[in-house]
């Protein structure tokens, strides 16, 4: 299935959702992304086990401070979906985008809307879209 | 072609146009029905209900009558049929003492009427002779229980979802409505002793035949044309509606299609009165 | 804690004769009855059930002599052979009702709808008498037997059926001379032969 | 004398080569176990592509994974495998020769497409103008005459379908042949007979779903909206006909009553489908709730007679499905569905728990559908002189459910008998074990092992990078501007060399790669295509054949993640293309050498347990070969075969278990100990040490070994419940069977025996099912009513489970008379004991009343609970399941395995099972063992986190993140990570607060240097 998603999300791959860290999604704000999503496994179906439970907890903690220095916590989002969610992933990217196009281009630049998404597990996420 | 034929006590009472059409039908297609000398009742539904002996011995009597003629037995009735092949398959299993001097042998067949019409070359003919094909008639095919259930004793082929009747209406040209109430028991071994119980469940038949925009009903057996056509009146007043759905004994659409003598005499029998219907699709 | 008792707690049976009649005529088979509730399910008449299907064939595993026999579903069953179709263990349920009802008539107690073997008498009188069913001799004697013509003067149905039996006769569908009576003296016989051949 | 040596010369040594019949997910695990421990593998299938039905599920019970997800990665590991030859779209015609020394005849079909040729562009596909149902679809969806049969097939090369094609049927058209741009379509092709010479074979060809039209009362194919399971499966799929929409075929509408019909052609030995399919009531189970999750206004009902949820966690997710989802469970047969003939609508009557007949209408009904062997692998089966069961299954030698009627001739999986994904994986392995224990001695003769040249070293170099960007014919070059793309990458740091490519993957643009690498002393290689899920093994192994490391491989996805994503939009997928190359650029130039490290395998094996399974376990790996310490705690061998003495088909166990202990006492590989307590276990994968202390006097020993297989199985629960213990007549059904065979219990004089199901079992404390009560019951049943089929047995149940061919005796017990009375947990039998009288009352659904018999004897069938085994538990750092029975690392696709690689489980210290099963288990523990001790050494994975000790302080943080709780603070006070044991997640990297931990190849640095190469140009 070849579902279409807007191309202003750019995907970056790690292991696991759990390798993502506090560090890459505030950087990712600091050079200029608009907003940022992590994508992992469904909860309970995480390939290493835990590592997206651990993920949304660093999510849920960078989104306080984003909010706290001003860029705001509605730019990053944590999903959970399975490999055979193609639509689903669309529906996400579609939703991300709005969202941020809503909330204008993150304070730090100036420049066009981009999104980032951290993908875990890089061989299940891919096969539907 | 030739064939025994027990015509089964209502052909001569409530049924009468059956049989009529009957004849005219076949012996306008060659095919010899000859009455089974001395045939007496099968014993219908009482019989097993009431005496496992007299279940199987009243049709085995008209058995072994028909296989001294070494023709096959053809039955119009569904309930003949019935008896008439469970005394076969009884017969066939443990020869039962029913009269020892003459064992059935199992040499002859018992079909039902429908079965003997569904035949191969005779389907040919038919096709070939049709002179007034039923153009727009909308019927649903009505089966009833016995010719089809249970398969171990009626041999039936395709028992949830029979195909003789719909067959032969395409083939006359008539549009056979698909519908899921054709072996839906009309209660008819009821129809004396229990006739609320009947009559709830003609109501369902007709509603489905409604509700499929059936403008007719074909059966192959007295007893549910019986039942079918003769409530009709009463099940549609208390209910507020009128079905006036006619009901067809197949042999009689037939008749119709193959532009036979008579027909006007047989539908006049009917209770749901089937000329208006009939005129209106410019059938006559 | 919450009853779900319906009647009073029924104490298991050990006597098997009345099951054993019921397995000489079917079979072994009526044992492997699940209890999957499909001869019920497509029962056209089991709206007006007191014991379903599957509740008869339970009975009369349970040792359940009384219940079984009592009950209406044995008379009012349409012998519709729906059942005994469909049922996956291949039981001939359509015959235990025979069964049951052979038996019942046997024991020469009242059967619960006692209409239906009223009427199964005087049918198979009919036939020893001419050897063929003539309608309207059974019809007539039917009623008289069973009390139904009172019943249907009591109910006002009378003038739905004098209103019908008036239409047939118009139609021509009603014969009014009993049939001649062929094949009768043998028939006898076979009437006589049946009574050698009694349940129990 | 003499004779043996004739013999033995006669005797052709074994061919090292197993032959599968299949490649369904049984056949895939055979393979791979096979192919992982020394074996070359053929696999025949019939159909284009590997994967059988597995591949056409949607989600499968009771993980809810996705079907695909989980077996994709498998499918493409077979697809590459150097010993796996996949000979798809073929069949098995013959086969000759002795157990060891096969020969197979094969018949390859005719493809039209060259194999080495097609690079499985799907031009071809899209091209084709002639169009069909497909087969994959259940004719729901199209595809056309040149088809692969779905999207992730594995191989991914058409086949053109000779009734279909144009050109073949008219002789005009051969347009994929005008239009492939790898020339591969050759319509010259014929069938082709192949020989192959292999020691063994394994028939896995799977199962057919039963003709829905042997139940016409369900209307299948007059009733649109009647649907098969599968078809139901595939409108469940994302990748199915409606993508994962729900609607029914009549007006595509949504439904929002669904029904579920349960043993359609299953349970109905009026058709001589007696047995049951063992899956539908949790599939059906599954669809109901995943309907539910697609759609909350859905609301589902199943109409069923037993839910036979008999498997491990089965029980509470048909719980949760039954109080969470609100699917609703109706307990009755469905006589009949009839279609209302304007609504599409279908009518159901059924009769509801007051025994009121109710008529309700729905939207769609499912009809679950049984399991049948298919017509041609009957036929297969009849050629090689293989003996079928009387429902035309493979029929298998009882205690030993792998094993043909023709040695050599090993089964697995659906044509043994019906069964799930996790059951036919666990028998493939085990049907693996077979096949290569009687060829063992051949083990490693025919496998491949590839040369490598010695890697470069490349340290103090600056980055020199290579670029290719693949056309994929037109899949990229149709959108993203290649050129351009091309022109760009040019302008990057460190690039050395640009090259577009039609397609890169194709076998001479390997060859040009490698040359580019020699040429141009690359040291860094991107390649920008298709998805590094399919690819990016075969180029990381291009480079490494050049002498790169393969760690110093990039992907930039411009194909799934751009130009297919972003078809109508030429330009900005350009530019996303150019960005997506810049990112992988970055990371490249930061990627390092990776060195997998190589440690040697101690080839010896420990089990623990000896019981059944663990004694199946240590004899199977000793025949493969292998050393094997077995450690049992009590003084003797046998677990519960001590006590038990036949099983339900008749096997004496005691016979079974003392030649059992016979020859595991007098195999030369086997060490036993029993009395043995272990008392500390260490190490990992191929190097464990684990101390054990046994005998009198508790001596101590170290014992190394490279696997472990622990088999410390269960036992029975004893009764709290109904008076147990208070009274001699009444006793469980494993007391009652020893009290038989000891003739303390003469059935003779027994008129009145109760039996209670489900003691212990499927209540709040034990949500689960102990799987073997019910037919432990009917087994007792059966052997009393053998000896006094007067006595009157009355078994009150809840449901029962005789899950495939068990049914039989289910149904055998009933002809005998037993009856049975089911009970709900709110309505429990009550007993009364008085002296004399022993009464148990129950109320009967079926007629709606209590019943009380004067009992004289009452039998609890009491459930199975795990051995104590916590502090093994805690040794081994083992997980268990919340009833405390082991957890294996995967439900479906890992069922012997644990979490910890090199640990295996087998019997009822992984779930409650009879004794076929758990020896099945055992084999396939021996199997999954036997890929590890098959090797001299294995390599661990580069991608390992690696703690910087100087940033160290000890905080535990990574100690308590650790998902397999690797880190560990050592001697020295700081995080050691052992990388044997790390699994490469990374959480503790993203966890640690002083920023200690690196995950290699996925290091800080490179991670935010190729974000942040996303920006470059804006915030220049
Ligand atoms: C609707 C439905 C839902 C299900 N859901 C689940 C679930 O959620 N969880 C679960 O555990 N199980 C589920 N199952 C069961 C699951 O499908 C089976 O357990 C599993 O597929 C069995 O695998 P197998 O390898 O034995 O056979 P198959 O998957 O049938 O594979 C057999 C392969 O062999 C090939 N083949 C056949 N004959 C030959 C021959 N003569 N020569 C060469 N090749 C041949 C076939 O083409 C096929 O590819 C479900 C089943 C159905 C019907
Ligand atoms: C009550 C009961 C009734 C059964 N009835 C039937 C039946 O009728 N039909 C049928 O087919 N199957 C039956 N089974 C199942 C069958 O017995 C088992 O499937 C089979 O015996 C396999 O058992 P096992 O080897 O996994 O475990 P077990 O037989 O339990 O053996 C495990 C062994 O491991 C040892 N052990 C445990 N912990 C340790 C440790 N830490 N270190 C060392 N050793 C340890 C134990 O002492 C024991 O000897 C029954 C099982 C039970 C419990
Ligand atoms: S259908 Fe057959 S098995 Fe089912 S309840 Fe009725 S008699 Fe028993
Ligand atoms: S035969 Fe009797 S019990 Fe059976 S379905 Fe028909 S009416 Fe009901
Ligand atoms: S030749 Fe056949 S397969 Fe090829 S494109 Fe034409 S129809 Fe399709
Ligand atoms: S077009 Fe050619 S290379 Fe591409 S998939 Fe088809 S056959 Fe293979
Ligand atoms: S009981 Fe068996 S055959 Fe019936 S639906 Fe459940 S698993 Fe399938
Ligand atoms: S590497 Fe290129 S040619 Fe090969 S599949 Fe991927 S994108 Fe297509
Ligand atoms: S008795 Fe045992 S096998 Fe049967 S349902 Fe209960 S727990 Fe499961
Ligand atoms: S990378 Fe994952 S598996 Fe490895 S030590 Fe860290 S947390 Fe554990």
């Amino acid at each position: 299935m070849r579902l279409s998603y807007p191309p202003n999300i750019k995907i970056i791959q790690v292991p696991c959702t759990g390798k993502v860290d506090v560090l890459y999604l505030l950087k990712s704000f600091q050079r200029g992304a608009d907003g940022v999503y992590v994508a992992g496994c469904m909860e309970g179906d995480c390939h290493y086990l835990t590592g997206n439970l651990r993920a949304r907890k660093r999510v849920e903690f960078t989104k306080k401070i984003l909010d706290e220095i001003g860029i705001g916590g509605e730019r990053l989002e944590m999903y959970n979906m399975s490999a055979a969610q193609g639509p689903r992933f669309v529906e996400i990217a579609k939703e991300m985008t709005e969202r941020i196009k809503k909330l204008g281009p993150n304070p730090i630049k100036r420049v066009a809307s981009a999104a980032l998404e951290y993908s875990a597990t890089p061989e299940k996420k891919e096969c539907v879209v | 072609m030739k064939a025994s034929f027990f015509p089964g006590c209502s052909l001569e009472g409530t049924a009468r146009e059956y049989g009529e059409s009957i004849d005219v039908v076949s012996s306008f297609l060659g095919i010899k029905l000859e009455e089974l000398p001395g045939w007496t009742c099968c014993g219908a539904s009482a019989a097993h209900c009431i005496n496992e002996f007299l279940s199987v011995s009243l049709p085995a009597r008209n058995l072994l009558l028909a296989e001294k003629l070494k023709h096959d037995l053809v039955t119009p009735c569904a309930a003949c049929f019935s008896r008439l092949k469970a005394a076969e398959k009884a017969l066939t299993k443990e020869s039962k003492e029913i009269d020892a001097s003459t064992p059935f042998r199992g040499e002859i067949k018992v079909l039902h009427l429908l079965e003997f019409f569904s035949r191969e070359d005779l389907i040919e003919i038919i096709k070939d002779q049709v002179k007034r094909p039923l153009s727009n008639l909308k019927v649903v095919s009505y089966y009833g229980c016995l010719i089809v259930r249970p398969p171990q004793i009626t041999d039936a082929k395709n028992w949830e979802d029979p195909q003789a009747l719909d067959n032969l209406i395409s083939l006359m040209g008539g549009e056979s409505i698909f519908w899921p109430y054709k072996t839906e028991c009309c209660g008819g071994s009821l129809l004396l002793t229990n006739l609320d119980i009947v009559r709830r469940l003609i109501g369902r038949i007709l509603d489905m035949a409604r509700e499929a925009e059936a403008d007719c009903i074909v059966t192959a057996c007295p007893l549910c044309l019986a039942n079918l056509d003769t409530r009709q009146e009463e099940i549609g007043k208390a209910k507020g509606i009128t079905y006036n759905l006619p009901v067809f004994y197949f042999t009689e659409l037939l008749g119709l299609a193959l532009g036979l003598k008579g027909t006007q005499r047989w539908f006049r029998r009917h209770l749901t009165d089937p000329r208006p219907l009939l005129k209106a699709k410019q059938l006559m | 804690m919450e009853t779900k008792l319906i009647s009073l707690p029924v104490t298991v049976n050990r006597d098997t004769r009345f099951r054993d009649l019921v397995v000489e005529a079917l079979g072994e088979a009526i044992f492997s009855c699940y209890q999957c509730c499909k001869c019920s399910a497509g029962c056209p008449v089991a709206f007006v059930m007191d014991l379903l299907p599957h509740q008869v064939i339970r009975s009369v595993l349970l040792l359940q002599r009384e219940k079984a026999l009592s009950s209406r579903t044995i008379w009012i069953c349409a012998s519709c052979e729906t059942c005994t179709t469909r049922c996956p263990n291949e039981i001939d349920i359509a015959k235990v009702m025979d069964v049951l009802r052979q038996i019942q008539v046997e024991s020469g107690t009242e059967a619960k709808e006692p209409k239906v073997p009223i009427f199964h008498r005087t049918f198979l009188n009919t036939i020893k008498k001419f050897g063929r069913i003539h309608e309207l001799s059974l019809l007539t004697n039917f009623l008289r037997q069973s009390g139904g013509i009172s019943d249907t003067i009591k109910s006002g149905e009378w003038k739905n059926d004098l209103r019908l039996g008036i239409k047939m006769f118009l139609r021509g569908k009603l014969k009014l001379l009993p049939p001649s009576k062929k094949g009768v003296e043998e028939l006898r016989k076979l009437f006589d032969q049946a009574k050698e051949h009694k349940k129990s | 004398m003499k004779q043996q040596i004739v013999t033995q010369q006669n005797q052709k040594t074994p061919v090292g080569a197993v032959l599968l019949v299949g490649g369904g997910v049984g056949s895939i695990q055979a393979s791979l176990d096979l192919a992982n421990s020394g074996f070359k593998v053929y696999m025949v299938e019939e159909s284009p592509a590997i994967g059988g039905r597995m591949a056409q599920l949607d989600k499968t019970f009771p993980t809810n994974d996705c079907a695909m997800c989980i077996l994709s990665p498998k499918l493409v590991e077979c697809g590459r495998h150097p010993n796996i030859e996949l000979l798809t779209y073929s069949e098995l015609l013959d086969i000759q020769g002795e157990p060891g020394n096969m020969s197979a005849k094969i018949l390859k079909h005719a493809r039209y497409v060259n194999e080495s040729l097609c690079t499985g562009c799907g031009t071809c596909q899209e091209k084709c103008p002639q169009k069909t149902l497909s087969e994959f679809e259940q004719g729901m969806g199209t595809r056309k005459a040149i088809y692969v049969p779905y999207l992730q097939a594995i191989p991914n090369i058409p086949v053109i379908d000779k009734d279909m094609c144009i050109y073949f049927q008219k002789g005009k058209c051969r347009a994929c042949e005008k239009l492939c741009p790898a020339k591969a379509i050759d319509f010259s092709q014929t069938d082709q007979k192949l020989d192959i010479q292999v020691g063994s074979i394994i028939l896995a060809p799977g199962y057919q779903l039963t003709n829905p039209e042997v139940r016409g009362e369900y209307g299948y194919g007059r009733y649109q909206n009647v649907l098969t399971s599968l078809e139901f499966e595939r409108i469940l799929s994302a990748s199915g006909p409606f993508q994962g929409h729900i609607c029914r075929p009549s007006d595509h509408a949504e439904p929002k009553r669904i029904a579920w019909i349960q043993c359609v052609g299953s349970r109905d030995p009026s058709i001589n489908k007696g047995y049951c399919s063992s899956v539908c009531c949790m599939y059906a189970t599954k669809e109901a709730i995943i309907a539910r999750e697609h759609d909350p206004e859905v609301r589902p009902t199943i109409f069923y007679m037993d839910i036979r949820a008999h498997g491990k966690g089965f029980d509470q997710y048909y719980e949760r499905a039954r109080d969470d989802y609100g699917v609703r469970f109706i307990r009755c047969q469905i006589s009949k569905i009839i279609e209302r003939p304007k609504s599409k609508n279908l009518l159901i009557a059924y009769v509801d728990e007051g025994g009121k007949i109710v008529e309700e209408e729905f939207e769609l009904v499912v009809l679950s559908l049984g399991m049948s062997a298919s017509e041609k692998s009957r036929n297969l089966a009849q050629t090689l002189g293989i003996k079928l069961t009387p429902y035309s299954f493979c029929q298998t030698a009882s205690l030993s459910p792998m094993e043909t009627s023709r040695p050599g001739v090993y089964v697995c999986g659906t044509f043994q008998s019906p069964k799930d994904i996790p059951e036919t994986v666990s028998q493939a392995s085990g049907a693996a074990a077979f096949a290569s224990e009687i060829i063992s001695s051949a083990r490693g003769e025919l496998v491949t092992i590839k040369e490598l040249p010695p890697e470069q070293s490349i340290a103090g170099e600056e980055p020199r990078i290579g670029v290719f960007i693949c056309h994929c014919g037109i899949n990229i070059g149709g959108i993203v501007d290649v050129p351009s793309v091309k022109e760009y990458a040019k302008t990057l740091p460190h690039i050395v060399y640009v090259e577009e490519n039609l397609y890169t993957c194709s076998q001479d643009n390997q060859a040009k790669i490698r040359e580019v690498i020699q040429e141009k002393q690359l040291n860094r290689v991107v390649v920008a295509s298709c998805s590094p899920r399919t690819h990016e093994p075969l180029f990381q192994e291009t480079i490494r054949d050049a002498g790169l490391n393969k760690y110093l491989f990039e992907m930039a996805n411009i194909r799934d993640q751009c130009s297919w994503v972003h078809m109508d939009k030429k330009k900005e997928a350009t530019e996303k293309a150019k960005n997506l190359v810049r990112m992988a650029i970055a990371k490249a130039s930061l990627t390092e050498p990776l060195h997998e490290q190589e440690l040697k395998i101690n080839k010896r094996a420990l089990v623990v347990g000896g019981g059944a399974a663990g004694m199946t376990a240590a004899l199977g790996l000793a025949d493969q070969g292998f050393e094997v310490v077995l450690v049992e705690k009590e003084k003797q061998l046998g677990g519960n075969l001590r006590d038990l003495y036949y099983t339900i088909h008749g096997n004496n166990v005691q016979e079974f278990m003392h030649s059992l202990i016979e020859k595991v006492h007098n195999h030369p590989l086997i060490q036993i100990i029993l009395n043995g307590v272990i008392v500390d276990a260490g190490g990992f994968k191929g190097n464990f040490k684990t101390g054990i202390m046994s005998g009198p006097g508790m001596a101590y020993r170290k014992i190394e070994h490279g696997v472990t297989i622990i088999a410390t199985g269960g036992e029975e629960y004893k009764p709290k419940e109904y008076f147990y213990g208070h009274d001699e007549r009444i006793m469980t059904q494993h007391e009652l069977e020893g009290r038989i065979v000891h003739k303390e219990i003469d059935p003779k004089d027994l008129q009145e025996i109760v039996m209670i199901q489900c003691v212990g079992s499927r209540i709040p404390e034990r949500p689960y099912c102990s799987r073997i009560c019910c037919s432990s019951a009917i087994k007792n049943a059966l052997k009393i009513k053998e000896i006094n089929p007067n006595a009157h047995i009355y078994i009150i149940y809840r449901d029962i489970r005789t899950y495939g061919f068990l049914e039989d005796y289910y149904t055998k017990a009933r002809k005998a008379g037993v009856i049975f009375i089911r009970y709900d947990l709110d309505n429990k039998p009550e007993t009364s004991l008085e002296k004399e009288s022993l009464r148990v009352s129950v109320f009967d659904p079926s007629l709606r009343e209590t019943i009380v018999i004067n009992s004289d004897l009452l039998i609890l069938s009491s459930g199975i609970i795990p051995r104590d085994n916590e502090e093994l538990a805690t040794l081994m750092k083992l997980q268990r399941t919340q009833e405390n029975f082991f957890l294996e690392a995967h439900m479906k696709l890992r069922p012997v395995d644990f979490a910890t690689e090199g640990i295996f489980l087998c019997g009822l210290a992984h779930s409650p099972k009879p004794l076929d099963e758990s020896l099945s288990q055992a084999k396939a523990a021996v199997s999954r063992a036997c890929t590890i001790l098959a090797h001299d050494t294995i390599m661990v994975s580069g991608i390992v986190a690696q703690v910087e000790e100087k940033k160290c302080a000890a905080c535990l943080t990574c100690v308590r993140v650790c998902p397999y709780k690797v880190p560990f603070i050592n001697e020295q006070g700081v995080a050691q990570i052992d990388v044997a044991l790390c699994q490469g997640c990374g959480s503790c990297a993203a966890e640690c607060p002083g920023k200690a931990i690196q995950l290699q190849h996925f290091k800080d640095e490179q991670i935010i240097t190729k974000s942040s190469a996303l920006f470059k140009e804006n915030v220049a």
